[in-house]
């Protein structure tokens, strides 16, 4: 009985022990089946990534419909839960066409990097208190390094697709990437500092109190940039279809195609689950140090709390012209990110001068630090009002009814 | 275990790699990756003897930090020079930007 | 042969093969994404070398810096011809020979050092090395001048590039 | 804040207002004269400040407020510099706080702040009016921050020279003041009568102070030390000194002696005693408040400052009652001597600012007499009391220029001179502030019996002198008698009687920034007299303060005078006669009238009216030998004839040398041989070389690579 409740309270660690147990006694060396272990778990990590993005499919499909006034699908299951299977299926069957002139090896290689660059992020992920892949001690550091993986695979295939929207598309990508990273790392940079650490798992361990309470400004740059980042709504320009048909994916067609889908929405919950781990305390809640399990539940409910904020950013916004995005960062975001790091550092360290840390005096450390935040937030808008100029649109042209019949 | 040895070969090996690169490529920007190689070849040996003969300083690390910091300044630099070079000579071949032999 | 051991020679050898083929591939392109495995191997062996941060580091600068820079100026730009003519010089042999003698020179040379073979020691805990790390290089007794010159190097060599690529019309 | 650290920062004030005003506001006129009023006011606070504090201490000059800092190191002793106050510098900064303030806030009044931009003024010309609405009213000074810059900076020297400890620092006061000087007479520049008194002032006091500054490295060679504190508190110093023949006896001077007369000689310059007085009656060129700083309150004073400071030294060797030294008997001489001449020269002066100026030369022939006849505290008090009552009278007059002026525009008659007292009279009731400063001013300097500070000074002086020394005090007796009498005739004319010009019946009384100060100083050129009454007229009912405070400032108190009452009736005798011939004589002067004591002096009249020729007198016996010899001897003879002939032949010389050596030797060999040779085979070894040079990088590189593959062989198979 009391091993069923442990099983229960960490059933995941229970199977591995269990399979570890199992190979051993089959006589096989320990680092071998420790090694062999690691492998089998990260497959089934990937697994499980991949098989969440059906029902984050079918989950934006249904929000995107009810906040378009619509039902959205309904058919095949429950609310249309299993619309997504046939779509796989149709996706599989679909031709592949490999364009003449493209470039054979990168063309194909972009689809895959662009999916494993998202899942290599699940790697430090804690999904809870013993449900981890590796607790790296750089492991921030190494979720942005992954993320340039993923930029790599766009820029590969929008090149190696010899097509010019596509080589568009990867301009796009790569000025809007690279740019954005800047602000993310600054942002990023304020947990880090917080927790003293840049282990994902010890960052976590270090919130008794999220950090989207002590640093409200780093967590909404966070989530910004890292919209930027994954090149949804607002910042899809790498992909508006209105400008450049598909941009940098143009040219995939059938499961390719459906690989660079499945990389863009597993991003985007990726970074939702990021958002909660460094901003939202991750898998921390009552009784999850006792009950692993628990931890994970409450954990994949931030991140659905978050995935529902980011969807809602992707429907609601039009989209950003290239230099609106790019003045965003560089003239917005990029200054912000700067002071918010340097002020938080500055605070930071005259309140632990202070012994006002965290675990001391949790209430007045974190009214301090909201305080600051809001101080920022405050004289930043207050500059950005004050310095905010008509700008005279320029008139090219007369303007031009767009639905009348030329005149005889 | 592994021992120092195959580092310090591996490090040469791709130092000499490098250096065919810079040596015998005609396009200025090929000439660039293999200077890059060499660095990281460098990089690899820093590490490796702070790794196998001073771990407690950490001198080798720091070294190697100087190096990506030296590296990114120089690909940036000269990237821009090459750019700038193609506008008014439409070539970055190296052996044709000789203006300045006798 | 260890786990290890294999993993090394495994590694080594993609690194060495795709730097052979940043050398030798005529597509520039090519030249550049090989570099990028390359580099790769290499952040491997630094995380075999328990430099998990540089490894990291590597990646970041490198590949996510670096390396991207290189394939968008070879992509963007007309500076990689689009033909697949010969890249190496028509005299390659000489440096080739070079290169050869260097590699043989210095290996030869460092197996004359005693140390040449020498064993890992052990470390206590590769966290304390990264909390070493950082503090050394914002140490005033340490590191951190050569760190904030490197940082002005940067700043010196973004604008200079600026400055230098600018189309001026 | 300690007072020692206020006493450090007193000078500061006027110093950053000068670099204020010069580099940032020079714009703005009114932003200047508040920076510049505003640092007065400071310095003035602080001033007042430290002198309250300074009074509430017993013993002061035992324990005074003293500050040193290191400065340079000298030899092997650093030498040090830094502030002293003590009762002299107590009642030094007291009257600088007061006159320097009240000068600041005139001066904004004289220059017609507020008043509109002429209408054809110019930069380095007085004003000449503006036209408001077909009226000619005062227009305002162009130059006018430059103006408060220099005095700000004049005020920062003369800070710095009564703070100092030390005769270096206080010499470097002292030619800060001598530079502002310089700029300040010569203001108006463009006037060529303002360029040449401001050289000559300049040149002038540089002849003292040469011979000051010998004096200042001959103390320092001499003791090792400039600080006053550590010469004249220490007796062996000052014996040592005394007992030292100078200059291994040559002319027969002690050490101290020597030293005293160098020092002395400075102060003959700053202060304008005979000889070098020559200066002073022309600086007032400058603009009437530069008069009121630089003669009355603040430089010339300096000078008395000065040797009121090194009177131990001036007096090593000197018993109460004693032989004079050679410093004191040249002081009293000089300075009888000048008192006397300049009281001659200023009864036959028209300018009303001259009068004052020969007045001035006059007083501080006073207070050097007085010092030379060893009355220390008298002479400190006549300095105290006359800088507040002959800066109002320059203030006064000032004011009264100012009004005239304003006739002078409103009749457009261009050719009456606004400072000439005989275009005057009758001003009594146009300017009534103005006359009754004035007169409190005239009566304070002609001694008018007790109610005047001027009296209890003098009365003060002339006791001393009467006790000590019976010439002097006849001498300075009947100066006395004539400064009673030129101060009346000065009043009569001014201000009483008819207007003897239409400019005069319509001068106006001027605005309250100039009348303000001159309230404020008339009160103390009455008040601060009480300080110093003799106890023997009271019987002691009033403290003679002013004695027993400054009298501290010595290591041995100098004994107050037995009380004599004879001096003291014969200075009111004195002042009440000459009041009243004053007034007796030149009281019904008309228009046009010639100066009623031109008759009856006859020959005399025009010796003083021209006093006594001295400026034609050094124009012969300097100027023109100068000229002669730098433009007949040096230049004709000696350089155009002696030198230039010697350089000549030697050019010849050289020439024909040269011509050998270029035809012979520098052609055929250097230059075929050497120079074209070398060039040849250079340039053939370059030719063939420099197909080495391709331009090619890599190439280059391989080079290198391969010398660092053979040596790294080289170093392995040896």
């Amino acid at each position: 009985m009391n091993d069923f409740l442990e099983f229960v309270k960490d059933p995941v660690n229970g199977i591995a022990n269990w399979i570890f147990g199992l190979l051993t006694g089959w006589g096989m060396a320990p680092d071998l089946a420790g090694g062999l272990l690691k492998l089998v778990g990260a497959g089934v990590m990937c697994l499980f990534g991949l098989m969440l993005v059906i029902v984050l499919i079918w989950l934006e499909r249904k929000l995107y419909a009810r906040i378009q006034d619509r039902l959205g699908p309904n058919r095949v299951g429950w609310w249309g839960i299993l619309q997504t299977f046939p779509d796989m299926v149709k996706i599989f069957t679909k031709e592949y066409i490999t364009p003449k002139g493209a470039d054979i090896v990168p063309y194909n290689l972009a689809p895959i990097l662009a999916v494993s660059g998202v899942l290599a992020v699940w790697a430090v992920l804690p999904l809870s208190s013993t449900i981890y892949g590796a607790d790296l001690n750089v492991g921030v550091l190494y979720i942005v390094g992954v993320g340039a993986i993923g930029s790599l695979g766009i820029i590969l295939a929008g090149w190696a697709s010899n097509n010019k929207y596509a080589l568009v598309g990867a301009f796009r990508a790569v000025s809007q990437m690279v740019s954005y990273e800047v602000p993310m790392v600054l942002a990023l940079l304020v947990p880090v500092l917080l927790a003293r650490t840049m282990g994902v798992n010890s960052i976590v361990h270090a919130q008794s109190v999220w950090f989207i309470l002590v640093a409200p400004l780093a967590a909404l740059m966070f989530m910004l940039t890292s919209q930027a980042e994954v090149g949804r709504a607002p910042f899809d320009l790498l992909e508006a279809e209105s400008e450049i048909v598909a941009g940098f994916q143009v040219e995939y067609s059938g499961l390719k195609f459906g690989m660079f889908f499945v990389g863009e929405f597993l991003h985007a919950f990726t970074i939702s689950l990021l958002t909660a781990t460094l901003f939202l305390g991750g898998w921390r809640g009552p009784w999850a140090q006792e009950w692993p399990i628990l931890g994970v539940f409450y954990l994949f409910l931030k991140a659905a709390a978050v995935y529902f904020l980011v969807v809602l950013m992707r429907i609601a916004l039009p989209r950003f012209r290239i230099d609106q995005m790019l003045n965003f960062n560089w003239k917005v975001l990029t200054p912000l990110a700067l002071v918010v790091l340097m002020v938080t550092a500055l605070v930071e360290k005259i309140l632990f001068d202070a012994n006002i840390t965290l675990q001391s005096a949790p209430l007045g450390y974190v009214l301090v630090h909201l305080a600051i935040n809001a101080l920022i937030f405050a004289g930043y808008l207050w500059l950005a009002l004050s310095n905010q100029k008509q700008r005279e649109i320029p008139v090219v042209g007369k303007p031009r009814p767009t639905a009348v019949p030329p005149k005889p | 275990m592994i021992p120092l040895s195959w580092y310090l070969i591996f490090a040469a090996a791709l130092f000499s790699i490098g250096l065919f690169g810079v040596l015998a490529r005609k396009n200025a920007v090929a000439i660039l990756l293999g200077v890059e190689l060499m660095l990281n070849a460098v990089n690899v040996n820093l590490v490796a003897f702070w790794r196998y003969r001073a771990p407690n300083m950490i001198a080798g690390q720091a070294f190697a930090i100087m190096i990506f910091a030296v590296a990114a300044a120089e690909v940036a630099v000269g990237l821009s020079l090459f750019i700038s070079i193609y506008r008014r000579r439409k070539t970055v071949v190296a052996n044709e930007i000789d203006l300045m032999k006798w | 042969m260890t786990l290890l051991q294999f993993v090394f020679l495994v590694i080594a050898a993609v690194t060495l093969l795709s730097a052979a083929l940043v050398v030798s591939s005529r597509n520039l392109v090519h030249a550049a994404l090989w570099l990028i495995v390359s580099l790769f191997g290499v952040a491997v062996l630094y995380a075999l070398l328990d430099a998990g941060f540089l490894a990291v580091v590597q990646v970041v600068v490198y590949i996510g810096a670096i390396a991207i820079l290189f394939v968008l100026v070879v992509m963007l730009s007309p500076v990689a011809p689009k033909d697949n003519r010969s890249q190496v010089d028509a005299r390659w042999w000489l440096p080739g020979v070079l290169s050869v003698l260097l590699f043989g020179g210095l290996v030869w040379m460092l197996s004359l050092w005693q140390g040449f073979t020498s064993e890992v020691p052990p470390v206590a805990d590769a966290n304390q090395l990264l909390v070493q790390l950082g503090s050394e290089l914002v140490s005033p007794n340490a590191y951190v001048l050569p760190f904030e010159l490197a940082s002005v190097l940067l700043v010196a060599a973004m604008i200079g590039a600026i400055w230098v690529a600018w189309e001026r019309k | 804040m300690t007072t020692e650290t206020l006493i450090w920062l007193l000078p500061l004030p006027p110093l950053a207002a000068f670099a204020l005003i010069v580099l940032f506001t020079n714009r703005s006129k009114a932003l200047s004269h508040s920076i510049a009023v505003a640092a007065a006011l400071l310095s003035w606070l602080g001033s007042m400040a430290v002198f309250i504090q300074a009074i509430g201490v017993e013993h002061l000059g035992e324990h005074p407020f003293h500050s040193v800092l290191e400065w340079l190191p000298v030899g092997d002793k650093p030498f040090e510099i830094g502030v002293l106050v003590d009762p002299l510098s107590a009642v030094t900064l007291f009257f600088v706080g007061w006159t320097v303030l009240m000068i600041f806030i005139y001066s904004v009044g004289y220059h017609n702040f507020g008043q509109p931009a002429g209408d054809h003024d110019h930069p380095g010309l007085p004003p000449h009016g503006a036209t408001v609405h077909g009226h000619t009213v005062p227009s305002v000074e162009p130059m006018y921050s430059r103006f408060f810059a220099f005095i700000a900076l004049f005020a920062f020297g003369m800070y710095t020279l009564v703070v100092s400890d030390n005769l270096l620092t206080l010499f470097v006061g002292w030619e800060i003041m001598g530079l502002c000087s310089y700029l300040l007479i010569g203001f108006w520049f463009a006037k060529p009568s303002a360029r040449a008194a401001a050289i000559k002032a300049f040149m002038t006091t540089r002849v003292g102070d040469v011979f000051m500054l010998m004096g200042v490295a001959y103390l320092y060679a001499a003791t090792g030390t400039l600080s006053f504190r550590e010469i004249f508190f220490n007796e062996e110093v000052l014996k040592h000194l005394a007992e030292t023949p100078a200059l291994g006896g040559f002319l027969g001077f002690s050490a101290a002696g020597l030293i005293g007369v160098l020092l002395f000689i400075g102060t003959i310059g700053k202060s304008a005693q005979w000889p070098l007085h020559v200066w002073l009656p022309d600086a007032m060129e400058g603009p009437t408040p530069v008069s009121a700083m630089i003669h009355a309150a603040t430089m010339v004073s300096a000078g008395v400052y000065m040797v009121i400071r090194m009177f131990p030294l001036l007096s090593a060797g000197w018993e109460e009652g004693g032989p004079l030294t050679p410093a004191m008997t040249a002081m009293a001489f000089i300075g009888a001597l000048t008192a006397l001449f300049a009281a001659t020269i200023a009864l036959a002066q028209n300018d009303i600012k001259r009068v004052l100026a020969y007045s001035t030369i006059s007083q501080l022939g006073y207070m050097i007499a007085a010092l030379g006849i060893g009355a220390y505290v008298a002479a400190a008090f006549h300095l105290v009391t006359h800088a507040f009552f002959k800066a109002l009278l320059f203030l006064g007059s000032g004011s009264v220029i100012h009004g005239v002026e304003h006739g002078v525009l409103h009749t457009g008659n261009h050719k009456v001179d606004p400072q000439d007292m005989f275009n005057m009279g009758g001003l009594r009731k146009k300017m009534p502030v103005t006359f009754w400063t004035f007169l409190i001013g005239g009566f304070a300097l002609s001694g008018f019996p007790f109610v005047t500070a001027g009296f209890w000074s003098k009365d003060e002086i002339l006791a001393d002198a009467f006790a000590n020394n019976l010439p002097v005090f006849l001498v300075l007796a009947l100066s006395a008698l004539l400064t009673a009498f030129y101060t009346m005739r000065q009043i009569t004319l001014t201000f009483l009687g008819e207007p003897r010009t239409k400019e005069a019946a319509h001068a106006q009384e001027t605005p309250w920034t100039m009348t303000l100060p001159l309230v404020v100083l008339s009160v103390f050129a009455i008040g601060y007299g009480w300080v110093g009454i003799p106890e023997g007229l009271t019987g002691g009912a009033i403290p003679n303060w002013f004695h027993e405070f400054v009298a501290g400032t010595l290591p041995e108190h100098l004994p107050v005078l037995e009380f004599n009452i004879l001096p003291m009736l014969f200075s009111i005798v004195i002042a009440l006669t000459g009041l009243g011939c004053g007034y007796y004589v030149y009281r019904n002067v008309k228009a046009g009238d010639p100066d009623p004591l031109q008759k009856p002096l006859g020959m005399v009249y025009d010796w003083l009216k021209n006093k006594y020729y001295f400026d034609q007198l050094y124009d012969r016996i300097f100027i023109q030998p100068s000229i002669w010899v730098s433009e007949v001897f040096t230049t004709l003879w000696v350089d155009r004839g002696l030198i230039d002939g010697i350089l000549h032949g030697v050019a010849r010389i050289s020439y024909s040398v040269g011509g050998i050596l270029r035809n012979d030797f520098d052609l055929p060999v250097i230059n075929q041989f050497i120079g074209d040779g070398s060039a040849k085979v250079v340039r053939s070894a370059g030719f063939e070389l420099r197909k080495v040079q391709t331009g090619r990088i890599q190439q280059y590189m391989v080079a290198a690579v391969v010398f660092a593959v053979g040596a790294l062989a080289f170093f392995l198979l040896r």
